[in-house]
């Protein structure tokens, strides 16, 4: 019985000292400022040197951002954006994310303990509106702005959140239906096949960069006089907008599997790949992409050239922009995470200090070989 | 008793006694497999076909190789699938976050595979914690540790034709315009190793032993804990070979991930004959057995069953081997 | 027989509650086949368990080649030559017979095992001994006596001095024991120790050179084989003090009905046709050997293992038992001669464990009566006078005997009219005996019939009414109380096909 | 402490209880004090997270009490997270999708999940199958049927004022600006009917002793497999319960997930002093078992840390504490 009382206290210990022990060495900018030795890792940079004046009551002020993950180098991204701005104004901010972009539980938690934390103001890109409909009523009534970020917060309780600085990842799929379109329309001829490869049918962001596509694809084929189908996940079949034709000549075939593990994106866009018509192939965030590239990487069907597959990605990282360079993408979208991260902080300051705020968007481009290395593009990649 | 021992004229044969029943089983299995999928599907008859059932293939028969030897000492190691995905982030951080040379990154992600199966069969003959109940804690050790040193982030080790991305052509060499699956013959290779080191080392033997008859093991002199313990290690060690063959195979590798990919490498060790119960198990029967979950993987999107499906259909896979394994131990018993 | 290899004396073993062994002398020559007798319980195995390190002994001296020696662990005493061929086989059932004979001790070359010479060296042994076993078989595919042998050519691959057989013939026929014999007259033409334990009186006298019989833990002397006769050495076992008079006759009444009938039960190796009657009122007690297939046939009787044809009627009435529950139905309860495994659970309370079998009898709609559970279980702690502080102790806290009376409790608080009482006194101290003997008398004097299985001669002779004995798997014989005596029961206890 | 121990209202509450109630007391201080030292403005000590820390706790702890029955047979049960939310997606289809009255959905919530607990159930106890790994595979079952019946999309369940979203009420109630936590009245309730079941029935009853010494409980004549069974399916009920209580708190489920849930599930009941060999099970150690963890994840979120560090915690804790199990039945016998 001794024994289990040990084990008891052993365990009290024991997460005392854990958390102590993250506690020293975690990158979170607790206080830039002030700390002696921070490890110095991800933005060197930043902590070199010392923050330009700070307004009279930025010290005080304390910002929770809960992103949709930490996964991605988009986030990654947006984070430095966020500790880039941070710095500079002299503000503290907490930023975290859940788990993956499909922990909507995690993400209601880490939402409701930033509310518990009584920060100047929050900033919130929601996996999902409504389950955090509650949060943002509570937010509201206790007098906490929440500036949406990424694709924001949709149909939020009136009056909660101030502002948003998204990036429109419909839009943004649009844009990558028009590029591919252009490269593809003249082999459009009898029977064709579109590919998507969509990391999920579950997170907000990215079915509407999915469906962006699909929809503008669907709309520009159906102008030139083709039919138009959608197949495969039945979520995307069901919300796109496109207009479904039994027997059409352009199909558009969306797969999504069952795991967010590369083997089973790189399973599916194999698949897509492999159908003899098949003439263009969509990955809808890096992920996908990725799954395009590593499948590409034993089908070797990507390219310009005649028979083969158009094939383009969304965001950046280090497989996908050697990808682009070499020509296996014939491009892909990016949106300017480090931007939004750094006029998200601002927003919030803007809010927090009673100035006025409104909605920014961020934007996106098409990058392909040729413009990777302009500077306006580069900034927005990322490794 | 002696009567229901013995079998029919099929399975008295030498040959078919030699290779074992269940192998030529799977065997048959593997081929209707192909075959179904050859018809139901064009893109399947393609020579680029065999290329990605190889992805699959190396890192679940590292897996499943590793998992077979606890599997016979009569325990499990789940950690093996969340382990794989922790392994490979940390190698990759530090080729990527900290350019250490890859090498070290190599290197750093068996080492983590070793430590982990140490602390694994450590805690399981030492601790006397039910392996699946001490791995399962590992597991979620893993799963934490991999977030935490990466910050979160995913992590992509070094793209083919990138100045470090020679670790890609370990696995896959372009030779004029047509790829080899180079890593069958790694897998074949260490099969081979490890077929040897199960059947003809002292090691190898005792763990059979363990798994057969614990305490006769134990009564003949043999230090238990240590070759129980080595099971573990084993598995850890192609946890980490398996995490290079991932990382080399596909692009990314996402913290927490990697749960539920144990039970594809399990499930393929349970198929080619090893038994729950321990004592019995041949590597080349594993091999086997992931080629079944591999081409599996690869053949049900080819012919459009949706990744939904594909869960239910490997869940079912994995009761009814099971169920046989069962059924086969009843009958010995 | 050449000089003395091995000198045991003065070995004293105790084990909570049980005096194992009292200063047992046992003196093995070179070259001669020294059979170790007793029956079950006399303390043979302890004392070959103390020899080859599995137990320590708690006094003594044990001089081996001539040195004092003390094993700390089977391999220890393996590795100076003493080598113990088990009753239980310790084999690996995934292994050949080759990889079983040489475990531990592999043939290498270079770091490989050398699977190919050990099959030779493992033939060139089967060869010596003239058994014909391949040693590339699986050893869970050979017969029991195959495995037996197996373990003999392990035993003298050993290179061992002194070998001991632990009840080797119990699991084999008649021409793999000739076999056998043959290989242990070759071993003691080879100057080798043996140590034979058996129970069979006809292979002692044909194989053995000397006798030591042992009783009761204690050492009761040693015989020269061909000097004495088979009565002797079973009077020298059983001459013990028989404490209480046996039972003269019968206490049944000629016409009192039956109430239970077996016929031709067949359940597997251990239960081949075995036909009896239960009386009302009496204790019919089971006596035979190890492995005689007493406890088999109480299993198969009720349901807890399979069988595999046989008819039960119960009251006269046919009925089908195939699981535990149909017989508790019919009124039958079973107490295991292994309670901590099957009778008692021994994490939870005595009224938990009185009640387990009628539970339902306890309930107040949905829920327990605790109430009354405790009521009926202090009532059954009170009249079968079980030594506990409360109803709501652990059993685990409890002492054998009262073990014991906790599992009689969950019999009779289920209102059974026939109980199996399977060796209802082992590892039970002797004033707890006389209690659980009394009670039993209690019951069939209430009208309820006893199976008393025991492996005690004197329990046996003071309880029974009717005896009936078995011999691997077989009734051998059934005698009435007043015609049987110790010899005739161990004459039918050792007949053998 | 012995006198301690004897002490008739310690005896009551038992002793485990009291020293995991200190532990959680212990932990809440601890929480309060390190919060302010390591991030600057935040304090721990408020209503609302208390109340944030019991939301997480309500729908953990329905799945922690039901898994306790079937650790307490000696088995384990794996698929419960996902169970639960296959649950909560096939019944909020239903509900806003097909328009079914709330009633009847919440019906069919908890008939899934005691599907699934029968489904286990029977696999385990009649066809003998390892409970780990059979409830693996109905883990994966679960994850693909949930997606599958959903076509993968996301459910989301109505909002308070909606129609049908009266159930948010099992959650908490707002009454003038403060919540009262129904929730908590509810797990109670639910922890005290368990314990019922537990401790005064003949389900209970058997449920024990079957995990404490199955074969005396079989030749005692009982139904062994019948009450085996049934732990399975009053878990997979429990677990149908619980799907309640998480979309009451997170409205949306996704499909395909789910698993990360077990581990915390099972971490609550084992902290809580049920042993992982059976036997042995106090509901109310699972119910302060399950506070400690929705305690700590509290407590790592208002330090500001990312949720990867509760799984260390989490694996680590469970190690200890079976290990000390072990420990203290090993010098027993």
């Amino acid at each position: 019985m001794k024994k289990k009382v040990l084990a008891a206290l052993l365990s009290v210990a024991m997460v005392a000292t854990l958390l102590s022990g993250c506690g020293s060495k975690a990158e979170e900018p607790a206080a830039p400022a002030e700390t002696e030795a921070p490890a110095e890792t991800e933005a060197p940079a930043e902590n070199e040197e010392p923050a330009e004046a700070p307004a009279a009551d930025a010290g005080d002020m304390s910002f929770e951002v809960v992103s949709k993950g930490l996964q991605h180098a988009y986030w990654q991204a947006v984070k430095k954006g966020v500790e880039n701005k941070a710095a500079e104004l002299g503000v503290t901010v907490n930023f975290v994310g859940p788990d993956s972009e499909s922990n909507i539980d995690q993400q209601v938690q880490q939402l409701q303990s930033a509310l518990n934390a009584s920060p100047t103001a929050v900033g919130l890109a929601a996996l999902d509106t409504n389950s955090v409909m509650d949060l943002l009523q509570q937010a509201k009534d206790s007098g906490i702005p929440v500036v949406g970020f990424d694709s924001g917060v949709p149909n939020a309780p009136e009056g909660s959140v101030l502002a948003n600085c998204s990036t429109d990842n419909y839009a943004a799929g649009a844009l990558a239906a028009e590029k591919v379109y252009e490269a593809v329309k003249d082999r459009i001829s009898g029977n064709v096949r579109i590919g998507v490869v969509a990391q999920d049918a579950t997170s907000e962001s990215v079915v509407n960069r999915g469906l962006g596509f699909i929809d503008k694809f669907a709309e520009l084929a159906v102008a030139d006089g083709h039919t138009a189908t959608v197949v495969g996940n039945d979520r995307y079949i069901s919300d796109s907008k496109c207009e479904k034709t039994e027997g059409a000549n352009v199909v558009i075939d969306v797969r999504v599997p069952a795991q967010v593990t590369s083997e089973l994106s790189a399973a599916d866009a194999t698949a897509l790949m492999n159908e003899a018509d098949t003439i263009a192939i969509y990955g809808s965030n890096e992920h996908s992409a990725n799954g395009i590239i590593t499948a590409n990487g034993n089908l070797n069907k990507c390219g310009t050239g005649e028979g083969q597959i158009v094939a383009a990605g969304f965001d950046s990282g280090a497989a996908q922009l050697q990808a682009v360079r070499d020509g296996v993408l014939l491009g892909a979208i990016t949106q300017a995470p480090v931007a939004m991260g750094e006029i998200l902080i601002e927003t919030l300051y803007a809010a927090a200090t009673g100035g006025t705020v409104s909605d920014t968007d961020t934007g996106c481009q098409w990058y392909t070989a040729e413009n990777i290395d302009d500077p306006e593009i580069s900034q927005n990649l990322y490794e | 008793m002696t009567d229901k021992k013995q079998g029919n004229a099929f399975t008295n044969n030498p040959i078919v006694r030699a290779v074992g029943v269940q192998k030529i089983v799977v065997v048959i299995v593997l081929i209707a497999l192909v075959l179904f999928f050859c018809v139901k599907s064009t893109s399947f008859r393609q020579y680029t076909t065999i290329l990605s059932i190889m992805d699959y293939t190396y890192y679940l028969a590292f897996l499943g190789m590793g998992v077979t030897f606890c599997l016979i000492t009569g325990g499990v190691d789940l950690s093996i699938g969340t382990g794989m995905f922790c392994y490979a982030l940390i190698g990759g951080y530090l080729i990527n976050q900290k350019h250490a040379p890859v090498i070290v990154g190599i290197l750093v992600t068996i080492l983590c595979g070793l430590i982990m199966g140490t602390i694994n069969g450590l805690i399981v003959s030492k601790g006397g914690h039910a392996p699946f109940l001490a791995t399962l804690c590992t597991m979620m050790i893993a799963r934490g540790l991999g977030s935490i040193i990466t910050g979160g982030a995913s992590i992509t080790w070094p793209v083919a034709g990138s100045p470090n991305g020679w670790t890609r052509t370990l696995f896959k060499i372009d030779m004029g315009g047509t790829k080899l699956p180079l890593g069958f013959l790694w897998v074949l290779i260490l099969a081979v190793v490890m077929s040897i080191f199960l059947n003809k080392t002292r090691p190898g033997r005792y763990i059979i032993a363990i798994g057969s008859n614990k305490e006769a093991t134990r009564l003949s002199g043999i230090n238990v804990p240590v070759y129980q313990t080595l099971a573990y290690v084993i598995s850890g060690f192609f946890t980490g070979l398996a995490a290079l063959a991932y990382s080399s195979a596909f692009q990314s590798m996402t913290p927490g991930g990697g749960g539920g990919i144990e039970l594809n490498a399990i499930g393929g060790a349970i198929i080619g004959g090893t038994s729950m119960n321990g004592g019995s198990g041949t590597i080349a029967g594993t091999i086997l057995g992931v080629f079944i979950m591999s081409v599996l993987q690869a053949g049900l999107p080819l012919i459009n069953i949706q990744a939904n499906w594909q869960q239910i259909i490997i869940g079912v896979v994995l009761i009814v081997a099971v169920y046989i394994d069962v059924l086969k131990n009843k009958k010995l018993a | 027989m050449g000089d003395v290899i091995l000198t045991m004396k003065g070995i004293d073993k105790s084990f909570p509650g049980v005096h194992a062994l009292d200063h047992v002398d046992l003196e093995i020559k070179k070259g001669e086949v020294h059979a170790l007798m007793g029956e079950n319980g006399a303390g043979k195995s302890t004392l070959m368990k103390v020899l080859t390190g599995i137990y320590s002994k708690d006094e003594g001296t044990i001089t081996y080649e001539g040195k004092e020696v003390e094993f700390s662990n089977p391999r220890e005493a393996q590795d100076a030559g003493i080598v113990i061929v088990h009753q239980e086989l310790n084999m690996l059932g995934h292994l050949t017979v080759a990889q079983n004979i040489f475990i531990g001790r592999e043939i290498m070359n270079g770091k490989l095992i050398d699977d190919k010479r050990m099959n030779e060296e493992a033939r060139k042994l089967f060869d010596q001994l003239g058994i014909d076993i391949d040693p590339k078989e699986t050893m869970s595919r050979l017969t029991v006596g195959k495995q037996q042998m197996c373990e003999i050519a392990k035993a003298i691959s050993h290179e061992a001095k002194v070998i001991v057989f632990d009840e080797p013939s119990a699991a084999l026929t008649e021409a793999e024991i000739e076999e056998l014999f043959k290989i242990i007259r070759d071993l003691r033409d080879k100057q080798l120790g043996i140590v034979y334990i058996s129970h069979r009186m006809d292979e002692i006298k044909v194989i053995t050179d000397r006798v030591t019989v042992m009783r009761d833990g204690g050492y009761v002397g040693t015989l020269i084989t061909k000097d004495c006769t088979k009565d002797d050495i079973i009077n020298m076992m059983v001459g013990r003090v028989i404490y209480e008079d046996p039972k003269t006759e019968s206490a049944v009444a000629k016409d009192a009905p039956v109430v239970l009938k077996v016929e031709h039960l067949n359940a597997g190796r251990m239960v081949r046709d075995v036909s009896f009657e239960l009386r009302k009122g009496e204790i019919l007690g089971f006596s035979g050997l190890m492995g005689a297939g007493r406890t088999e046939t109480a299993r198969a009787l009720f349901g807890a293992d399979p069988k595999e044809s046989g008819d039960v009627y119960v009251n006269g009435q046919k009925v089908e038992i195939k699981t535990p529950q149909d017989a508790v139905k019919c009124g039958i309860g079973y107490l295991s001669e292994d309670r901590k495994r099957y009778g008692i659970v021994v994490a939870k309370t005595v009224a938990e464990n009185s009640t387990m079998a009628s539970l339902e009898n306890y309930m107040k709609g949905l829920f327990i009566d605790k109430k009354k559970e405790c009521q009926v279980a202090q009532e059954y702690v009170e009249t079968l006078k079980t030594k506990t502080p409360g109803v709501d102790q652990l059993v685990v806290n409890l002492s054998g005997g009262n073990q014991q009376k906790v599992v009689i409790a969950k019999w009779l608080v289920r209102n059974c009219d026939i109980l199996i009482f399977d060796e209802p006194t082992r590892g039970i101290d002797v004033g707890a005996k006389s209690e659980i003997y009394q009670l039993m008398n209690e019951l069939v004097a209430e009208g309820k019939s006893i199976i008393m299985i025991s492996s005690e001669m004197t329990e046996i002779l003071r309880m029974s009414d009717r005896i009936v004995v078995m011999c691997e798997g077989r009734k051998t014989g059934e005698l009435d109380i007043a015609e049987a005596t110790q010899e005739r029961i161990m004459h039918a206890a050792t007949l053998r096909d | 402490m012995e006198k301690i121990k004897q002490n008739a209202i310690v005896k009551k509450i038992g002793f485990n209880s009291l020293v995991l109630l200190c532990v959680m007391i212990l932990l809440y201080i601890m929480f309060a004090v390190l919060t302010p030292m390591i991030k600057t403005n935040a304090s721990f000590v408020s209503y609302a997270r208390l109340v944030s820390a019991l939301k997480y706790a309500y729908f953990l702890g329905f799945l922690s009490l039901g898994v306790t029955f079937v650790i307490a047979t000696g088995g384990i049960d794996f698929s419960i997270g996902p169970v639960m939310f296959c649950a909560a997606l096939i019944s909020g289809y239903q509900l806003t999708s097909r328009g079914w009255p709330l009633a009847v959905c919440i019906l069919i919530c908890i008939l899934v999940g005691t599907a699934f607990g029968l489904f286990n159930g029977v696999l385990v106890s009649y066809a003998g199958l390892p409970s780990f790994i059979t409830s693996m595979a109905s883990m994966m079952l679960a994850k693909g049927l949930g997606s599958v019946f959903t076509k993968t999309q996301p459910v989301s369940w109505p909002q308070s004022e909606e129609p049908g979203g009266w159930y948010r009420n099992l959650v908490g109630i707002k009454a003038g600006g403060m919540e009262i936590p129904t929730g908590l009245i509810l797990l109670i309730i639910g922890a005290i009917i368990c314990a019922i079941i537990l401790n005064k029935t003949m389900a209970g009853r058997y449920i024990l002793c079957i995990g404490s010494n199955r074969e005396a409980v079989r030749l005692s004549g009982v139904n062994t497999k019948k009450w085996e069974t049934l732990a399975y399916v009053i878990c997979g009920t429990l677990a149908g319960m619980a799907a309640l209580f998480y979309v009451g708190k997170n409205t949306t489920v996704l499909p395909g997930l789910g698993d990360t849930m077990n581990n915390e599930a099972i971490a609550g009941c084992v902290m809580g002093g049920t042993s992982m060999t059976g036997g042995v099970a106090s509901i109310g150690g699972t119910l302060i078992g399950v506070l400690i963890i929705a305690l700590l994840q509290e407590g790592i979120m208002a330090m500001g840390f990312q949720i990867h560090y509760q799984y260390i915690i989490t694996g680590l804790i469970v190690l200890v504490v079976v290990w000390a199990d072990l420990r203290s039945r090993r010098r027993r016998n």
